[in-house]
């Protein structure tokens, strides 16, 4: 039922593990109801620098884990929050219909990142709808590269 | 770790097995040149009539019933369908209560709670930590409006066997009719269904070498069952529809076969099981063995590893070659992982995070060395990649 | 006139079918490798699942529907109580009136006349002397309680076609949804569910040379059918239990094949049968043709001889090696003849006089002509027998 | 379904036909029920001489028919009119449960011509029950070979 992207990403997933100096920590999902990611960023300057994530679930948790982690390195804060469930499962090549919510899990350990990533700084957490995560470090323009 | 290794190394015959050549054999004439319908009265067509006499006098004698009791079906879940249902419709007058167990197969809870919706009432008796439904329970059930009393033989997922033939007991001494789903029970469980006290009984030929798409309800003589299945006159008027003759032939051998050696059997396969169960928890930590540690099948184990996910198991697994199946809701995309578990008393993680091995005819010693020696590694590499995953238990990959 | 002529001759084709070689060998890999459960997670399991979504794929193209709105069943009888009870059930709050023929199979019958005792109520409509229902008739028996019209494609009988299209237009116009039991249609009338306004349509693998035991059931996207065998998630979590995988395939086949050259087919068909009829009329005083003599289905001939009775034809005939049918009440033990035959206006003697010849892919044009030579013989032996033949009729022993 | 002997019976039928000058002739059953037997007598000194049989009807219909008339030749109206179609059935080595009724047939044929045998002389039909048959002529002990 997977595809073989699926498959591939599942069976050798990058990006596990920790990061004991992580910038911030992000987990989602319950083990009630069968998956639960947890990531760990590092960010310069607003734009994620490393990830890694541990995953609790399914094959499309755990590959949907494994892409979104690949997909926000080098991203922006800011990009990183909109990154889409359907931006990871087009990734993937696509998922079966009812493994599709698995990876809303990957979406909400990021926002979930970012977020703890802002209130460490003293910033008020974004709300679901919110579009933008700037840290407020100097502008998100000022960072190099960011242009 | 990946498709390299290419041999299928299968260990789900729980959700069916593979034909016995016997049986392929055994059908084959029936797939060509005896072809004509049973219910024609020429000369052409007594093959087939005889093909399908000839295997419901197999399947009777399997299960210690007459042939006239025994009645062919498209599978155990018509099978189920129709015993509940039958029994239900015809019993209206007398009663509108069933006694069932909380850890009974779907075609047998899902035909209950459409007897629900129609208006019956059903009592879903819990289950012990193994699995095992208490005879004495089933008395306490059961009312003066219980027309049925349905406890399956052995549980598809956890192994477990009932007590058959008290529960039996217990429901004639109250004058309910007793129906047992004993799907995953032929070939492994001698039956007979007069010591047991069985009045209606369901098979399935896809679980012990025989046909998918075949089963048969045996039926007490005299038990008054409302018909499923309208229309001709096959099956005595009770089941409509031309027979599916090389199936039916097929579930007539395969059950002959299967239940020629059931003790020789039983002792092979549960030799396998219980070496790759004491493999397993020796070599697992923070895993268990769910369902009973002595009344189950022999050619049953079902594992519950912490802090990891079934589906994830069984496709790492597959990737190494192995075929096996897991109680996690993820590989049916619901959230609820398995009633079964669940009825043990297993928190959703745990049941999360179940392996069902299912071993067979064709199972080796040596498969069972292979599961050995790949399942800790899956295991461990799940782990790693956990969250939930205590340090004492995460191990380092090996280099 | 005994058991000298070794060879059968079997011309018996709408009670049964030989399989092609084609479909049993697109079967033999699913009796053998690959046996995986096609609901399995695993790899091994996929060819499986494929040969049964290939073949969901076959039939929705011989019927002009997607794959999405097939669903297998085991047999035309399952199908056909499928539908009728599903829509009944699925609509009790709409209305509790059925419509249906007075020819349709006891599939069809016996499970509206189950529905009667559930309270609902059913109009049997009359034909014409050919077997034909008329479209009008339909549309003045519909009510505003009415749900379903259920009228067959083509008898099993007399072969008669339905003007199945009209009457879908006319249960359409009236918000009525439409059910066709195309059993014995498929392969000789081309179907077209979109153009031909059909709701939900039965068929059965056996009666186009494909397996036994197995159907299907055509439910148009978004019809509320209530299930009939419930359990497990198979068939889109509508029709329970372990897809039989090797006669789904065969089914699939068959459907191509039998599809693939409709109008050719029946050409070569229909003209085995015209001279089978004329030689039969010609040489046989007070025989007739039963059912429409230009609206029927190719390979169906279906005589009256008066003054005989069909099983002792059908008997005399086995004798000399040729599988046959009737339509005579004494074959099945009753005293009623064929409905069919009645509902058409035959009298009672002439209806316990019919005898169909069906004839298939395997017959040839000596089949015929052997038919010819033998049935004469049979008749005149039988009618030298009867009282009941007039003297210019009774012709004298051949020395 | 049917034994060697139903078909044997059935596929080459014994005194089939007419007898034009039959001392009784008896008919039974209907063509709505599917079957008709008509039986001629010949009979002397109240033993049947020559027997012939009509059927319409199915193999055992026609089987217990041939049978019937073989059966009673030689036997006197006494013996045939007690003959029970039990012993027809029994001489055909049985018949399927459904069609035990065809067998009636004969017997009620036979029966027939038995009350129209004694019916021609101004005797009483029979009751079914009854279970004597002699014509009278002489009393049944009179004639040749009744001893
Ligand atoms: C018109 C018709 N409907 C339904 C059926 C039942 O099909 P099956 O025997 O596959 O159950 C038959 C054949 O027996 C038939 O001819
Ligand atoms: C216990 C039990 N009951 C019923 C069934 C249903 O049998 P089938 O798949 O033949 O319909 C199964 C297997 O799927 C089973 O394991």
């Amino acid at each position: 039922m997977y595809t073989e992207k699926v498959i591939e990403e599942f069976t050798n997933p990058q990006n596990v593990g920790e990061l004991a100096d992580a910038d911030a920590v992000g987990e989602a999902g319950s083990p009630t109801c069968g998956d639960i990611m947890k990531i760990y960023l590092k960010v310069e300057c607003d734009r994620i620098t490393d990830a890694r994530f541990q995953t609790f679930g399914c094959a499309a948790a755990i590959a949907s884990s494994s892409m979104a982690t690949r997909m926000i390195l080098g991203m922006t804060l800011a990009e990183a929050w909109d990154l889409s469930n359907a931006d990871v499962v087009d990734a993937l090549g696509g998922l079966p219909e009812p493994k599709v919510h698995c990876s809303l899990l990957a979406r909400d350990a990021i926002r979930a990142a970012i977020n703890d990533f802002r209130t460490r700084r003293g910033l008020e957490p974004l709300e679901r709808g919110s579009g933008c995560c700037c840290s407020g470090e100097g502008g998100c323009d000022s960072c190099p590269g960011n242009d | 770790m990946s498709d390299q290794d290419q041999r299928t190394l299968y260990m789900d015959h729980a959700a069916t097995t593979f034909m016995k050549p016997e049986v392929v054999a055994a059908m084959a004439p029936y797939l060509s040149e005896h072809f004509g319908n049973p219910s024609s009265l020429y000369r052409f067509s007594r093959e087939s009539k005889n093909g399908v006499e000839e295997a419901r006098g197999q399947v009777a004698a399997a299960v210690g019933a007459s042939a006239g009791e025994i009645f062919f079906t498209s599978g155990g879940t018509e099978a189920d369908n129709w015993a509940i249902k039958g029994i239900a419709l015809a019993n209206r007058n007398r009663g509108n209560h069933i006694v069932t167990s909380a850890i009974e197969h779907h075609a047998v809870l899902h035909t209950c709670e459409w007897l629900e919706r129609q208006g019956f009432s059903v009592t879903y008796l819990p289950v012990d930590g193994f699995g095992r439904v208490e005879p004495e329970r089933v008395g306490e059930a059961i009312t003066d409006e219980t027309i049925l009393v349905s406890v399956m033989t052995a549980n598809n997922e956890i192994g477990t066997v009932q007590p058959v033939a008290e529960i039996g007991r217990v429901a004639h001494d109250r004058g309910v009719l007793f129906h047992t789903d004993a799907v995953q029970a032929i070939g492994a469980v001698p039956i007979d269904v007069e010591r047991m006290g069985i009045d209606l009984l369901s098979l399935s030929g896809h679980k012990f070498y025989g046909p998918k798409g075949t089963g048969a309800l045996y039926i007490r003589q005299g038990t008054r069952v409302e018909t499923l299945i309208h229309g001709g006159g096959q099956e005595r008027g009770r089941r409509a529809g031309t027979e599916n003759v090389p199936g039916i032939v097929g579930l007539g051998r395969a059950i002959e076969l299967a239940t020629a050696d059931i003790e020789g059997h039983n002792r092979r396969i549960a030799a396998m099981r219980d070496r790759l169960v004491r493999g397993v928890l020796g070599s697992v930590p923070d895993s268990r063995l769910n369902g009973h540690p002595t009344e189950r099948l022999p050619n049953n184990a079902n594992f519950s590893f912490r802090y990891i996910e079934g589906e994830s198991i069984l496709l790492l697994l597959d990737g190494r070659g192995i075929c096996a199946s897991t109680g996690s809701a993820c590989s049916s995309g619901s959230s609820e992982p398995s009633h079964v578990l669940l009825a043990t008393g297993l928190s959703h993680e745990e049941a999360h995070g179940s392996l069902r091995l299912t071993l067979g005819d064709a199972n080796t010693g040596e498969d069972v060395d292979h599961v050995l020696e790949v399942l800790p590694e899956v295991i461990g590499r799940l782990r790693r990649i956990s969250p939930l995953t205590p340090a004492r238990t995460r191990v380092p990959e090996a280099e």
